[in-house]
């Protein structure tokens, strides 16, 4: 099939799949696909904060004492992380965009560096757990509390901030895919839609952490 | 064929419902009929049409010409607008029923329920405790506060067109007023593990005489012997251990007593003597039986007095 | 245009080929392969149960295992064989086909989706070699969180098949949006598209939240967190509204593509135009959409607050419009047809019988009054059946029998086609219409043993079930005969008009060989 | 519901659009003002209005990263709308599950 790709041919030059009338068809097409993803990581993230805001409805004492064991200055400091992290993502499809592909290189790395720092103080946060017996469910051992099932704010705490971590470290695991894409040469201003894909699910990964923030260590 | 005969037969009730318990059964059975009713119509309607129209239009040769009609405004307008006002009546009639069935009377009887796997207990005010029988007087309000030990349950009596699911953690309600004394069964409906289907329960609905002079019996004058064979319904013992040696969930009890190289699992064999069955009920999964699963029995430490222990064990000699 | 050259079965050749395929036609006879294998297993479970009730007491084995089987054969028709059902064979198979595109618009994502559908599949079936799960399908805790049996495998094994519907949906959507031939605008889709385009869409939305829900309780299990464990002071309500939250939409995943398979059978067995054909496409995302706000019709007797359990009887209520809508449309599309007793067309007519029904029995249900007294009693459990299996089966089978030819290039034999849907039709009603009786008269559900005043009733429901197991049977050795010895079939064996019908039996590689353009609606039969 | 138009595709010029730089660093500035914000309100103890503030600023914060970061501002009116509908059907979930819960007796578990 022609390749609806202007640009400089190489090895890894992305042709349009055969199915596809022309690159911007596909591109189009590839957007919807990736915002129905994101569609259901919002459904999915959701369904965990409705049953956060029903439960703090019922215990708001037990969240309050919870949210007191936590470091917001680690909650802030991850906050910051992430939207810069953010901004470099979004940047990064800007400079391919404009076809300043080193530039992108870069931010890619800072991204993912980003993405790196905000594990490293989720570790040490999730350390002062352990060593405190702040644990979900069972596992909780913790002395000196005073609401009866403190364990279910921690079995939240490390539900939510879990999966929104395992989200971090697959979008990371993304990123370097893209990187060596990138340094391959595999994108130009006409073709970038995997960039494109990964920006989106990292930002889904920052907005779900902007409600994450205040819901467990501002407001508890 | 009971059930069938059921339908058939006018001096039942109709359309294979159980006995009507309460006045509200009945208002229930009209309800029902209507629907029933309007659904056999409609049924009439459509599947009627359905083949009138399939015989009529049978393809005659390969050539047919169809009409070409693509839409009617006013009959489709006709045919979402009469099933909605049909389904709008319904609902409200629907709504006025449910309405009466979560009424309850402030003078109503209060028992409260317990439900746990696999049977039921009920204590009323005046501290009488029973369990998957219970005996309430004709044509009083009674209220039902129940709750669960375990898992959900739920409290159903066919005759009386209530059922209400029994939450652990928090009480749910049922109320009704029996109407005519008489035996009624009880199910539990919500699954809830391996009896589900033998969490029955009878209930009794007798006079109010009858009733207070049942509310006085205790278990003064009666043998061990009989105190035990109480509790074996009362404590769901008979849920899972059969009298006349068959194979329920555990072993049964006829003969048990003085049974010599009943073998466990792992192979230890023994007699069964009073120390063992005393161990086998209140710590129930110290020893299984070779072939039982474990872990199914609950353990009764604590739930069961010393005097009833003993009536148990006395109740299982008894069994030859 | 005999299936002469090249096409999408012999294009390439060897096992391989087919675990590698992109081709959405391949893919789907894949699905179709894995699906009616699951289906087997889950009617060996259904023919198990019914055999155990054909006594009050033992029959066949004991409560434990009767309570494994129920749950092994409503988890594994449910999630495995009816919601991937038609979407994941016919849609798959059809969709391109329908608007004129040579494939879905993510071929890749097909594949995969297809490979974790068996990852979850193979997962489920797994859990019958450790510890069986005896939780019904629905995972009710606090029941769930305490029976030792293998929980946490099963809801991981739902968790993937999700995902997999997930991606097949948000596929399709995409495909219907943006891979629609020249001239073929919405409302030119066949209605078929339409079924499985507002499938797709509760697919995607409905899906990621049972997601999380099985991941909760696999929690609950693992860490005990406690949001639905009434021990730890959650609320196990909550749980049933996540759940239904899901698997009240997912009756729809179930019964919107079977219903636009009948809107195509019936339009092409009466040669004649569909009635009312823009009611019938929005009605579809009507019922998609009234959905998502009527689940706690489940929950009736749950413990929901009343004033909610009224407002969700009164929503339900709304769903029955749209369904009485499609019902009436399809009958006057018959009216001044040429009607042809073909067996597809056999299906569409046990189709509506059946789903007459089991609506209105749902609208029974629905009433929130008599809902108290029916819920979790077999009356329900004839309802659902009335509309799963006489609904979504039913049209299955037609839409089998009707794409047969085109899937394989191989007429059946018409007499044994038809004898099976003799069977199964009358075998279904044997079965379940009892169960409405059982259901009025009391007899819950999920019962291993049962009052014996049941017991004949039951031994009606039993033998119809062998039944309906003779007539499957014959369907099976109506299609392997097909398939060995089937006369070639021409590339319009039933003269329909939509675009599938325009290119050879079994279609090429590419599906069209010029790309079409639309100029018309899909039922054009003037 | 979907575009009604022809060739989809075709019905946009370009696809593509490129939000500018400048656009970009003032959103992310914004962004981290507003982290500031909700750190410093929630120093203030403000008692029952810290919730809504809190979750507000979050709100205004998450429009920010939606419309520009993710650039539905630009995108198609059709992502949009696919975009929307998570949240839309996400609040259907907390509405009718809220309406049964909080129509409850509250009935507190004896822990």
């Amino acid at each position: 099939m022609s390749t609806g790709n202007p640009a400089a041919h190489s090895d890894h030059t992305h042709h349009t799949a055969h199915h596809f009338r022309d690159a911007d068809h596909e591109f189009v097409t590839s957007k919807e696909g990736i915002w129905l993803f994101m569609v259901t990581e919002i459904l999915m993230f959701g369904g965990l904060f409705v049953g956060y805001f029903f439960m703090h409805n019922r215990y708001p004492e037990m969240f309050a004492e919870g949210a007191s064991h936590l470091d917001w200055r680690m909650g802030a400091f991850n906050t910051v992380v992430l939207i810069l992290s953010s901004w470099t993502m979004a940047l990064s499809i800007h400079f391919i965009q404009t076809g300043r592909n080193d530039k992108a290189t870069k931010m890619l790395l800072t991204t993912i560096a980003c993405g790196a720092i905000f594990m490293v103080v989720k570790f040490f946060e999730y350390k002062a757990k352990f060593e405190h017996g702040l644990l979900p469910g069972h596992f909780f051992h913790a002395h000196e509390f005073t609401a009866p099932n403190l364990a279910m704010y921690f079995g939240f705490y490390f539900c939510m901030t879990g999966l929104h971590g395992t989200h971090v470290l697959i979008g990371m695991g993304l990123m370097v895919w893209l990187l060596k894409r990138n340094l391959r040469g595999d994108f130009n201003e006409h073709y970038y839609t995997p960039v494109e894909g990964v920006g989106l699910f990292w930002h889904i990964v920052d907005l779900i952490w902007i409600f994450l923030f205040p819901l467990l260590y501002l407001v508890g | 064929m009971n059930g069938l005969a059921a339908l058939m037969s006018p001096a039942q009730a109709s359309m294979a419902l159980p006995s009507q318990g309460t006045l509200l059964a009945a208002e229930f059975d009209n309800l029902y009929a209507f629907i029933l009713w309007a659904s056999v119509i409609s049924c009439a309607i459509t599947i009627g049409g359905m083949i009138y129209f399939a015989l009529k239009y049978k393809r005659r040769t390969n050539t047919d010409k169809t009409a070409y009609i693509t839409h009617n405004t006013f009959l489709e307008f006709l045919w979402s607008f009469i099933p909605l006002v049909i389904f709008m009546v319904v609902f409200g009639w629907g709504w006025m029923i449910y309405n009466k069935m979560r009424t309850f009377p402030d003078n109503s009887l209060e028992v409260h329920v317990y439900g746990h796997q696999w049977a039921w207990d009920f204590t009323y005010k005046s501290g009488k405790k029973v369990a998957n029988e219970f005996v309430v007087p004709v044509g009083t309000p009674v209220k039902l506060i129940m709750t669960s030990q375990d898992v959900i349950h739920s409290f159903y009596i066919p005759s009386m067109r209530i059922k209400q699911d029994v939450v652990p953690g928090r009480y749910s309600a049922l109320g009704f007023t029996a109407e005519k004394t008489g035996d009624y069964h009880v199910f539990c409906t919500q699954y809830c593990g391996l009896n589900h289907s033998s969490m029955l329960a009878v209930m009794k609905v007798v006079s109010k005489e009858d009733y207070e002079k049942w509310l006085q019996e205790n278990d003064e004058g009666l043998t061990l012997a009989q105190r035990g064979e109480k509790l074996y319904s009362g404590k769901s013992c008979v849920a899972c251990h059969s009298l006349d040696g068959t194979r329920k969930v555990g072993p049964s009890w006829k003969g048990l007593y003085g049974q010599k190289d009943h073998e466990m699992e792992g192979g230890l064999k023994l007699t069964v003597d009073d120390d063992y069955l005393r161990e086998s009920i209140l710590l129930s999964n110290a020893k299984i039986v070779k072939s039982y699963p474990a872990g199914v029995m609950p353990v009764f430490q604590g739930q069961l007095s010393e005097e009833e222990v003993n009536a148990l064990i006395e109740f299982i000699k008894s069994l030859k | 245009m005999a299936a002469h050259g090249s096409n999408y079965i012999n294009a390439e050749k060897g096992l391989a080929s087919w675990f590698t395929t992109l081709d959405h036609k391949r893919i789907g006879l894949m699905y179709m392969i894995s699906v009616l294998t699951f289906f087997l297993c889950g009617g060996i479970a259904a023919l198990l149960i019914r055999g155990e009730l054909w006594t009050p007491g033992n029959t066949l084995f004991d409560a434990t295992v009767y309570n494994q089987v129920m749950t092994y054969h409503g988890a594994i028709m449910v999630f495995m064989v009816i919601i991937p059902g038609i979407p994941a064979i016919l849609g798959n198979f059809l969709l391109p086909l329908h608007i004129g595109a040579k494939d879905v618009a993510f071929p890749r994502l097909n594949l995969a989706s297809w490979y974790v559908f068996m990852t979850g599949a193979f997962l489920a079936i797994s859990t019958l070699f450790t510890n069986k799960i005896d939780t019904g399908w629905t995972f009710y805790t606090p029941y769930s969180l305490k029976t030792s049996t293998a929980v946490v495998s099963m809801v991981f094994a739902a968790f993937i098949m999700g995902m997999s519907s997930i991606l097949t949906g948000l596929n399709f959507i995409a495909t219907v949006h943006k891979m629609r031939a020249p001239g073929m605008t919405m409302l030119r889709m066949p209605l078929f598209v339409w079924g499985i385009y507002s499938t797709a869409i509760l697919q995607v939305l409905a899906t990621p939240v049972l997601g999380i829900t099985l991941l909760l309780i696999a929690a609950e299990r693992l860490l005990g967190v406690g949001i639905f464990d009434p021990a730890l002071g959650g609320d196990p309500v909550l749980f049933q509204h996540f759940f239904w939250f899901y698997s009240h939409p997912a009756v729809y995943i179930m019964i919107l593509p079977a219903m636009g398979i009948i809107s195509e059978l019936i339009t092409a067995f009466s040669r004649k135009t569909i009635f009312g054909y823009t009611a019938i496409a929005f009605s579809s995302l009507g019922i998609a959409a009234v959905s998502f706000f009527v689940w706690g019709h489940h929950m009736f007797v749950s413990g929901q607050s009343e004033v909610a359990g009224i407002i969700f009887s009164f929503l339900t209520m709304l769903v029955g419009v749209p369904t009485a809508i499609k019902m009436f449309n399809w009958l006057a599309t018959l009216y001044k047809g040429s009607i042809q007793f073909r067996s597809p067309m056999l299906y569409a007519f046990g189709f509506l019988f059946l789903f007459v029904i089991g609506g209105v029995t749902g609208i029974m249900l629905a009433v929130i009054g008599l809902d108290v007294h029916f819920h979790d009693t077999y009356f329900v459990i004839a309802h659902f059946h009335y509309v799963m299996v006489g609904g979504t089966l039913m049209a299955l089978m037609g839409g089998f029998y009707y794409w047969l030819p085109k899937m394989f290039g191989k007429m059946y034999n018409e007499f044994w086609a038809r004898l099976s849907f003799v069977f199964i039709f009358v075998g279904f009603n044997v079965t379940f219409f009892p169960q409405f009786i059982l259901g009025s008269m009391g007899m819950p559900r999920r019962y291993y043993g049962y009052l014996p005043a049941y017991q004949s009733l039951n031994q009606i429901s039993t033998v119809g079930s062998w039944l309906i197991a003779i007539g499957f049977l014959i369907s099976l050795y109506t299609i392997i005969q097909c398939l060995m010895s089937g006369a070639p079939a021409p590339a319009n064996p039933w003269g329909a008009k939509t675009l599938e019908w325009t290119i050879p039996s079994p279609p090429p590689h590419d599906n069209f060989d010029v790309e079409p353009i639309v100029t018309a609606g899909p039922y054009e039969y003037r | 519901m979907a575009d009604k138009k022809t060739v989809p595709a075709e019905a946009h010029a370009s696809p593509h659009f490129v939000v500018p730089y400048a656009t970009l660093r003032n959103v992310a500035f914004a962004l981290l003002g507003f982290t500031a914000l909700t750190v410093i309100t929630a120093q203030m103890h403000l008692g029952w209005a810290a919730a809504p503030i809190a979750f507000l600023i979050a709100l205004m914060k998450a429009l920010l990263v939606m419309a520009y970061f993710m650039g539905l501002k630009f995108d198609a009116p059709l992502n949009r709308l696919i975009f929307a509908c998570g949240f839309i059907f996400l609040s259907l979930l907390y509405i009718f599950s809220a309406l049964d819960i909080f129509n409850r007796i509250p009935q507190l578990p004896t822990l």
